[in-house]
């Protein structure tokens, strides 16, 4: 199979089996095989194109001329294989996870869960391999659009209001500023591909480049950079593999990612680090991630916290990134990988708690890791990474990132890294020492419960695994984040 | 005519005004004939005079016949009124004198069918050539009007064939 | 002075006089009544604008308008009131369409 | 009542025949002086109206059924049309009238009767039609 | 000859346009509707034919006082009928003729006025 | 002209505004005319012994003119009909209370 | 038929009058369109000896030089009237039998009155007129019956077989 | 043969038929002559877009008479465009209205109905084909007076009213454009197009001329409801029968805009009128108080036909402020959302039609829970909806790009920002809808329901796949009207 094909299969892999997963809806069965299938059969394609990009293939297909000099086009480059194969793997896990916890929690509508969770999936992939602005932009309305059913899953009011803001901030942001942003930037470049060095160098002044990487960060909502970041805490009334598809496998990743390849592609980040008009960038995201960060001591609500932590955990790829030098760079694109398993695991063991348990906030979880010891064991080595203790995979990418700042002197960076580290550990240890070494309350009515059903058990154990796994063998994305330098 | 429009507008018998209506295209149609518009004035007085007089009483008849009486002026419409007026003042600042033969409108098109109307089509009345020939797909077109014209009226007022069996079977 | 300009001027006197008479009313028939001179009129001024402007031989146009005159005050006459001219045949009703 | 009244009657009776013989005039005296179609049209529409306002709608309909107004609208229409056709036919432009003989004048002569017919026919059936309308409006609004 | 016939006309078409006027003084002066008629009249008759043979004599024997024949036959045939007409609607209307029993007074006067007004009403 | 356009827009009697309109395009027509008249000229029918004749061209396009405002009024005033038989008035701002009523009515329905 | 005829004639005169030109392709149309007035007319039931009183009509031509001079009378008298000052009108209502025996008489009658000033003719209704009188002279000249005696001969005494709506 | 006389045939052809559908009465008959009628329209409006394209402009004299002294058919790249916009609307709208109409209309006017939408056609192609501004007119009464009674066919009584109103602003619109046409006419002589823009300049600095510009601006824009003058619009777009609204939404108003556009850069081409005037920045105001205005009032409508008829003044205003870019970009800005809005907003309105037919009443309480009840239905209405809003991949986004694009050439940052704000309010009235038809529980007596016929959901599913379609492969469409735009600011009709 060639290169080419392969990505069109990419693409076209999850529409077919959103098709097939639509129509097999009566038997749920075989709806849930064919989702795995597709999942584990797009993970292989995506997992075979990473030879050639390591040895420097930049395999690419148009798809069709949208406007006169503008293709919906593709092109496979190292940062987009990364995200791809982040997504597609992680959607396999996933499945896996949805499996269990939907049947157990006796979820409607699940055909629609499936059918939107295969669109955001190739939206994704189409995001993650997009060759131009405008392919990556239309992909991203789109993802925004098929995850919008997601959210207002349970179709509850509070699930339509939080869906109305998913949906507001995200579509205001991407239309309000995004598209401006592009098309300015068409008009100052003539041209939307992504290119290595950047499109825009000397053909703007430093005010110009610097209204419109702004126009770009706010317009990139996806990212959740302060104040843009309303729509993830009002996404979390969606159920917790939705929520596990919104902070780990797809849509905040397409957000940072977006604002990674932008800043590798669209303004060149030698260029950017010669101007001077971007380095509000790195104040705003060293607030975002210390201002999440306290918001998120003060959730009892376990997912929201977990949200929040989100919000400041991408502000580290923003800010790695803003920071400019290549080591953070490929620290940002490691912490992409590295935030996706840990978080992923983190809301998998929320669900599973939920699903077992029926507990939503953190007050509640006194004693449960005896409970549920793999649960909490897998939620321990998810926060662990968010910390960045070792022996979990958020240690290195956090050490690439200060590294970088440090090479480059952004000693800001350094202390706004070590006191959210502080804080990171102030709002997970407290959890883990209650789950493991407080007395269960006593006039706990639950009843007994024991762990949640296999499916999800096997699912989160993965994903903790991984996390710890890629701390001792980080090479393969390391390798692949550092070919963008 | 500024009278005749004035009154229409301050009566409220609305008997009177279709009548007032119809004195006001009479009028039109003598100064059709005054500035040598024949075919028009004969038009106007099967039309304007006609016609129209006869459709509006029997909607009259149809409807009502008084108009509810209001006191004080519109102050939006007299607006739009002055400044459409106001426009169309401005406009004849730069118009050619009444009936100066020197005038642009003369000497194209209109010149060359005086010219050659004789010859070319054949009819003595002007008109009836530029009417029917030189722009017979005008009267085509207008034509169609009525057509649609009729047929409108029948779609919208015109007796309904169930109707018609309803009053049978009754 | 031309013969026909000064029965012109006569015709058009006596419309303003007519005229005076439509508004003032008092009845719709005094109305009716004015606006039927009117049309006496106006077919008078065109037949004599035809010979004012040596051109007498548009006299259609005034028996046009004697034509309209008579229909029109016909049908004003009868719609007035809402009234027929001519008694309803029995039952046989033909349907417009 | 105004009903009773015969002398609209007699009158009319006398009246109608001439004034659609005059519109008739007007319509094929269009060529040499005002009228044409559309004013004998509605002169024979006004005979016609003069008609049912004396003698009553339904007498009217009787002697102008609707079939026969309708097609009058769509003839006059047609024929009107229908020439602009055959002229293409004979090769010459749409509504080309100089195409319909081998003289142009006497082509454009007869171009312009034959629509002008069209015109009065349509407009004396659409006139005919609105009328009728109205007026059997009335009367069934008076039924009711 | 020519003179003649052109003094003639002259002398029709200044008699006919003094009882136009005095038709539509009539319309104006007389007290109802019923009497306004008559006023009417006038122009209708004598008013039109004088106008009309005034302008036959110009016309000479054309196609024009052809016409001209042809409408002022056709108006005999008319006039008196709108008339008529007109007076029957009015009279359906319920406006009662004013009659004056032999000598008009005052007081008959007064109550002309007093009618006149409630008309306005119709 | 104005007058009529005034009647046309000010007035609220169905009718009245349809008789502003005929107003209103009667003033148009009578300006065309009265571009095509030429001083000294005559109307535009040949005759021999006259050389300046109005132009033809106004009056063709009034003619059409005409027809397609008498075409107008007559649709109108079926429009009228129908108004007053659906509504029972021929006021604008009484048909206008009533369509809010209905408009009303329909928000009523709603969850 | 033989009145739908002698239409024809009339109409064919009237054609002629109207045109004033006599090419062959005018004539043919002007057939033509008196076949179908001709045609129209009868399918509107309008030609009787009502509609088309051609029998008549020899008489009537003597009739109207008599009307036309009263016509002038009764305008002199009502001119005068209206001008005067005071307007000393004496407006009455009067019945009047009429002698015709025809429909077609009476209408002919009646609008004879009318057409006079002076008088107008209000109703007719089985052979009784109602006239509005205006001014003294017009009533007498009415009261008189001259003008009823002149259309009664008009009318001719061989008509009185004439259908008539009103009178069964 | 038959080919040189195209650009008439395409007129003439409905224009016969109608006459002959009168006669026919008989209410399927009428449909398949209709519809045959409007493919064939079709078919030749498509091979004269192909012809002008390929060769330059069409020229047809009528009667034989050369231009001035005849009437012209003109066809230029703008024109052959707009004419395939209107004919395909109306073949797709022909093909879905059989059902509709029968549910919507008494079954004795059906003929009637036909004739009038026969008709309606003729008027609208005629206005786009002719060279004449007179004959122009005279096609404008024929479409409008037809629009008129199809109009007030629509069951609710307020169709009635609607149908006065309009015909009332339409009659004044048009009246003014015969005030400005005289006016010009006087000062040229000449009723002619082409003959026009070469005399205008001439005399383009007469006041006369400039007041004529004035009316006939002021004439058009009421017709294409440019607000403020868009009063008769949303009730008579709601009021109006299914198929109406689809058609007149789809083409009425975007030939009221052709005409606009041809008076502004053909007519007044040469003299730049635009910029000479300051009609530029009125049109520019208006059209973006259109935006915002028309948008906000459609966020508050419950009955979801007015909600669009809003909407479609809004949309109008997209492309008026294309139009007063007066840049080439600009005029392929408005021209592309014209052929754009065509699409999406028939798409739509034949979508409502559907539920009117099934549920009866397109209000907010009978959208409830309708995603579920007839999908198709819904997920066609929704794409239409997205193209409003101008999600990439979608018409509507091409439309935005381009239009956003000729902001910024001219250096128009705030017009641009106003534009893309404006899609936001787009999306809270489309998205009001989707979470209406998905969210929101049918009501629990709600009868059960089947999804619109066959004929009806293809049609409009046609149009919401060419909406995606012309949205991923925008460059024919975009080429045109580039074009088109071009050829309008370089001589046009000469
Ligand atoms: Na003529
Ligand atoms: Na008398």
């Amino acid at each position: 199979m060639s290169p080419e094909t392969t990505i069109q299969a990419a693409l076209v892999i999850p529409l077919v089996g959103a098709v097939l997963i639509a129509f097999s809806g009566h038997w749920p069965n075989l709806r849930e095989t064919i989702t795995m299938i597709t999942a584990g059969t797009l993970f292989a394609l995506v997992a075979s194109l990473y030879p050639l990009v390591m040895n420097g293939g930049r395999p690419s297909v148009v798809i069709g001329e949208m406007l006169p000099g503008l293709s919906i086009a593709f092109s496979v480059e190292p940062l987009g294989l990364l995200f791809a194969m982040i997504a597609s793997f992680l959607w396999i896990i996933n499945s896996l996870y949805s499996i269990g916890y939907m049947r157990e929690n006796k979820e409607k509508n699940q055909t629609r869960f499936y059918v939107c969770f295969a669109i955001a999936l190739a939206s994704s992939i189409a995001i993650a391999f997009a060759a131009n602005l405008l392919t990556l932009f239309a992909f991203y309305e789109a993802l925004t659009l098929c995850t919008y059913p997601l959210v207002t899953h349970s179709g509850t009011d509070k699930a339509k209001k939080g869906g109305r803001v998913y949906l507001g901030i995200l579509l205001f942001t991407s239309i309000g500023f995004l598209l401006t942003a592009i098309v300015w930037t068409w008009l100052i470049a003539g041209d939307l591909n992504f290119t290595s060095g950047g499109i825009l160098e000397g053909k703007a002044s430093d005010l110009v480049i610097g209204t419109l990487f702004a126009l770009y960060i706010f317009g990139i909502g996806k990212a959740a950079l302060m104040p843009v970041h309303r729509w993830l805490p009002a996404a979390m009334v969606a159920p917790t593999p939705v929520s596990a598809l919104l902070h780990a496998v797809a849509v905040v990743k397409a957000g940072v990612f977006t604002v990674i390849k932008i800043v590798i592609y669209i303004f060149g980040y030698d260029f950017l680090s010669s101007i001077g008009t971007t380095n509000w960038l790195l104040y705003l995201s060293g607030f975002t991630i210390l201002t999440a960060s306290i918001l998120a001591i003060r959730q009892d609500n376990l997912k929201r916290r977990l949200a929040y932590s989100t919000i400041s955990q991408l502000s580290y790829v923003i800010m790695a990134t803003a920071i400019l030098a290549p080591l953070s760079i490929v620290g940002a694109g490691l912490h992409i990988a590295v935030h996706a398993f840990g978080k992923i695991t983190l809301f998998f063991a929320a669900g599973s708690i939920y699903t077992a348990a029926h507990k939503t906030e953190v007050s509640q979880l006194d004693g449960i890791g005896r409970r549920m010891p793999w649960t909490m064991t897998a939620f321990t080595i998810g926060a662990l990474s968010m910390i960045g203790v070792p022996p979990t995979a958020g240690f290195i990418s956090k050490w690439y990132i200060l590294h970088g700042a440090f090479d480059s002197g952004h000693m800001l960076a350094i202390v706004v890294i070590v006191i959210s580290t502080l804080l990171n550990a102030g709002y997970f240890l407290p959890i883990i020492y209650a789950a493991f070494f407080k007395e269960e309350e006593k006039d706990n009515d639950n009843g007994n419960f024991g762990e949640a059903s296999v499916a999800i058990v096997v699912a989160l154990s993965i994903t903790a695994a991984a996390t710890v796994l890629l701390f001792f063998f980080p090479g393969l994305f390391i390798e692949l984040a550092q070919k963008l330098i | 005519m500024v009278v005749i429009a004035y009154l229409l507008l301050r009566m409220h018998n609305l008997f009177a005004v279709v009548m007032m209506s119809g004195i006001y295209s009479l009028l039109a149609a003598v100064l059709y004939v005054i500035m040598d518009a024949v075919d028009v004035a004969f038009t106007e007085a099967a039309v304007g005079a006609g016609i129209s007089t006869v459709l509006m009483l029997g909607t009259l008849a149809l409807t009502s016949r008084r108009d509810k009486e209001r006191t004080g002026n519109k102050p939006i419409p007299i607006l739009i009124v002055t400044i459409t007026g106001l426009l169309l003042i401005y406009g004849t600042l730069d118009m050619p004198p009444y009936g100066d033969p020197t005038a642009p409108i003369h000497h194209h098109v209109g010149r060359y069918y005086i010219d050659n109307s004789g010859e070319q089509v054949g009819p003595p009345n002007i008109v009836t050539s530029v009417l029917a020939s030189y722009r017979g797909y005008d009267t085509l077109g207008e034509v169609t009007v009525i057509f649609t014209a009729a047929i409108g009226v029948m779609a919208l007022i015109g007796r309904s064939r169930k109707r018609k069996k309803k009053l049978k079977t009754n | 002075m031309n013969m026909f300009s000064s029965a012109a001027i006569a015709i058009l006197v006596t419309m303003l006089l007519v005229l005076i008479r439509a508004f003032k009313g008092p009845t719709v028939y005094d109305r009716i009544l004015a606006a039927n001179s009117f049309g006496t009129l106006t077919m008078l001024l065109i037949a004599v604008n035809g010979f004012l402007s040596e051109r007498p031989d548009f006299l259609d146009i005034a028996l046009v308008y004697a034509l309209i005159n008579f229909i029109g005050t016909i049908a004003v006459s009868k719609f007035v009131h809402f009234k027929d001219l001519a008694p309803p045949l029995p039952n046989n009703d033909p349907g417009d369409i | 009542m105004l009903t009773k009244t015969s002398i609209l009657r007699v009158v009319s009776k006398l009246l109608i025949p001439p004034i659609m013989l005059f519109a008739l005039y007007v319509q094929f005296h269009g060529d040499f002086g005002p009228g044409g179609g559309f004013q004998a049209g509605v002169i024979f529409a006004s005979a016609f109206i003069l008609y049912a306002l004396i003698f009553g709608v339904d007498n009217a309909r009787k002697v102008a059924p609707a079939w026969l107004t309708r097609l009058m609208l769509a003839a006059g229409l047609l024929l009107f049309a229908g020439v602009g056709v055959f002229t293409m036919f004979l090769g010459g432009d749409y509504l080309d009238y100089s195409m319909l003989s081998k003289d142009p004048h006497a082509g454009q002569h007869l171009g312009i009767n034959i629509i002008e017919f069209g015109v009065g026919t349509t407009v004396a059936g659409a006139m005919i039609t609105i009328f009728l309308i109205f007026d059997g409006r009335l009367r069934a609004e008076k039924k009711d | 000859m020519e003179l003649l016939i052109d003094v003639i006309s002259w002398f029709l078409l200044i008699v006919g346009s003094a009882f136009l006027l005095v038709g539509a003084i009539g319309l104006l002066r007389l007290p109802d509707i019923f009497s306004r008629m008559h006023g009417a009249g006038i122009i209708d008759t004598m008013g039109t034919a004088m106008l009309f043979f005034g302008m036959f004599l110009q016309a000479g024997f054309t196609i024009v006082s052809i016409k001209l024949f042809l409408i002022l036959l056709f108006l005999m045939f008319t006039s008196p009928t709108t008339t008529h007409a007109l007076a029957r609607a009015a009279l359906d209307a319920g406006l009662k003729p004013l009659v004056d029993d032999d000598e008009p007074d005052a007081k008959k006067l007064a109550l002309l006025k007093k009618r006149k007004k409630e008309r306005k009403r119709l | 002209m104005m007058m009529g356009f005034y009647i046309v827009i000010s007035q609220h009697n169905l009718i009245k505004k349809i008789v502003g309109l005929n107003v209103f395009q009667v003033s148009v027509f009578v300006f065309y005319i009265s571009m095509g008249k030429v001083k000294g000229g005559t109307a535009p029918v040949f005759l021999d012994g006259f050389e300046i004749y109005s132009n033809p061209l106004p009056h063709v396009l009034i003619l059409t003119a005409i027809v397609v405002g008498v075409a107008t009024s007559a649709l109108a005033l079926a429009l009228t009909v129908r108004i007053k038989d659906t509504y029972g008035t021929i006021e604008e701002d009484e048909i206008e209370a009533l369509e809010t009523e209905d408009q009303e009515k329909e928000k009523e329905g709603l969850p | 038929m033989l009145h739908a005829l002698s239409l024809g004639g009339v109409l064919g005169l009237l054609w002629l009058l109207l045109s004033g030109i006599f090419e062959g392709w005018l004539l043919a149309l002007g057939l033509g369109s008196i076949i179908v007035v001709v045609t129209f007319a009868n399918r509107m039931d309008v030609i009787d000896r009502e509609g088309h009183p051609i029998h008549i009509s020899w008489r009537a031509l003597l009739y109207w030089p008599w009307l036309a001079r009263e016509i002038v009378k009764a305008n002199w008298d009502v001119a005068r009237v209206i001008l005067s000052p005071k307007i000393p009108i004496t407006p009455k209502v009067l019945r009047i039998n009429a002698t015709q025996v025809t429909e077609l008489g009476h209408v002919f009658y009646a609008n004879s009155i009318t057409l006079t000033p002076g008088t107008v003719t209000l109703s007719l209704k089985n052979g009784a007129l109602i006239v509005h009188s205006l001014t003294k002279f017009a009533e007498k000249g009415l009261l008189s019956g001259e003008m009823d005696r002149r259309v009664h001969a008009v009318e001719g005494a061989d008509d009185n077989t004439v259908i008539s709506n009103e009178h069964v | 043969m038959i080919a040189a006389h195209l650009p008439i045939l395409q007129v003439i052809i409905p224009l016969i038929v109608a006459p002959i559908a009168l006669i026919m009465r008989d209410s399927r008959t009428v449909w398949v002559l209709t519809l045959s009628v409007t493919w064939v329209t079709f078919s030749i409006s498509l091979t004269l877009l192909i012809e002008v394209l390929d060769s330059g402009n069409i020229i047809y004299r009528i009667g034989g008479w050369a231009a001035p002294w005849g009437i012209e058919y003109v066809l230029d790249k703008v024109g052959a465009f707009v004419l395939v916009i209107v004919s395909a609307i109306g073949s797709i709208v022909m093909t879905y209205a059989r059902q509709s109409v029968e549910a919507e209309i008494p079954d004795d006017r059906i003929y009637l109905f036909y004739t009038m939408f026969l008709l309606c056609l003729t008027g609208l192609l005629g206005i786009v084909i002719t060279g004449d501004v007179f004959n122009l007119f005279v096609f404008l009464e024929i479409s409008s007076l037809s629009s008129y009674v199809m109009i007030s066919l629509g069951r609710d009584r307020r169709a009635l009213t609607a149908a006065y109103r309009y015909l009332i602003m339409g009659t004044i619109g048009a009246t003014f454009y015969i005030i400005g046409v005289g006016l010009i006419y006087m000062m040229t002589g000449t009723l002619n197009i082409a003959d026009l823009t070469v005399l205008i300049p001439s005399v383009s600095d007469s006041r006369t001329i400039h007041t004529a510009m004035a009316f006939l601006t002021v004439g058009v824009c009421l017709k294409l409801a440019l607000f403020p003058l868009h009063l008769w619009l949303p009730n008579a777009y709601t009021y109006a029968p299914s198929v109406v609204t689809a058609f007149l939404a789809a083409t009425a108003t975007k030939v009221s805009v052709y005409i606009l556009i041809r008076i502004v850069f053909t007519l007044f081409g040469d003299v730049n009128i635009l910029e000479a005037s300051g009609l530029q920045n009125i049109l520019m105001t208006l059209a973006i108080i259109a935006l915002f205005t028309a948008s906000t009032i459609a966020i508050f409508q419950n009955n979801m036909k007015r909600l669009f008829a809003y909407s479609s003044v809004a949309q109008i205003g997209y492309i008026i402020l294309g139009l007063s870019f007066a840049s080439q970009i600009g005029i392929a800005a408005g021209i592309i959302h014209l052929f754009n809005h065509s699409i999406i907003k028939c798409t739509i309105f034949m979508g409502l039609g559907c539920i009117t037919l099934r549920v009866g009443g397109v209000s907010v309480k009978d959208m409830c829970g309708l995603g579920y009840r007839m999908p198709w239905t819904m997920a066609a209405i929704v794409i239409g909806g997205l193209g409003l809003i101008g999600i990439p991949m979608t018409v509507g986004f091409v439309s935005k790009w381009y239009l956003v694009r000729a902001a910024f050439e001219q250096g128009m940052w705030p017009i641009a920002a106003l534009i893309i704000t404006s899609s936001l309010l787009t999306i809270v009235y489309v998205w009001r809808i989707v979470e209406t038809a998905y969210l929101k529980p049918a009501p629990k007596n709600a009868p059960n329901i089947k999804e619109a016929p066959l004929s009806m959901l293809l049609s409009s599913w046609v149009l919401a796949l060419a909406s995606i379609y012309f949205g991923v492969n925008a460059t024919t469409t975009l080429n045109i009207a580039l074009e088109a735009a071009d050829s309008l600011l370089n001589g046009g009709l000469k």
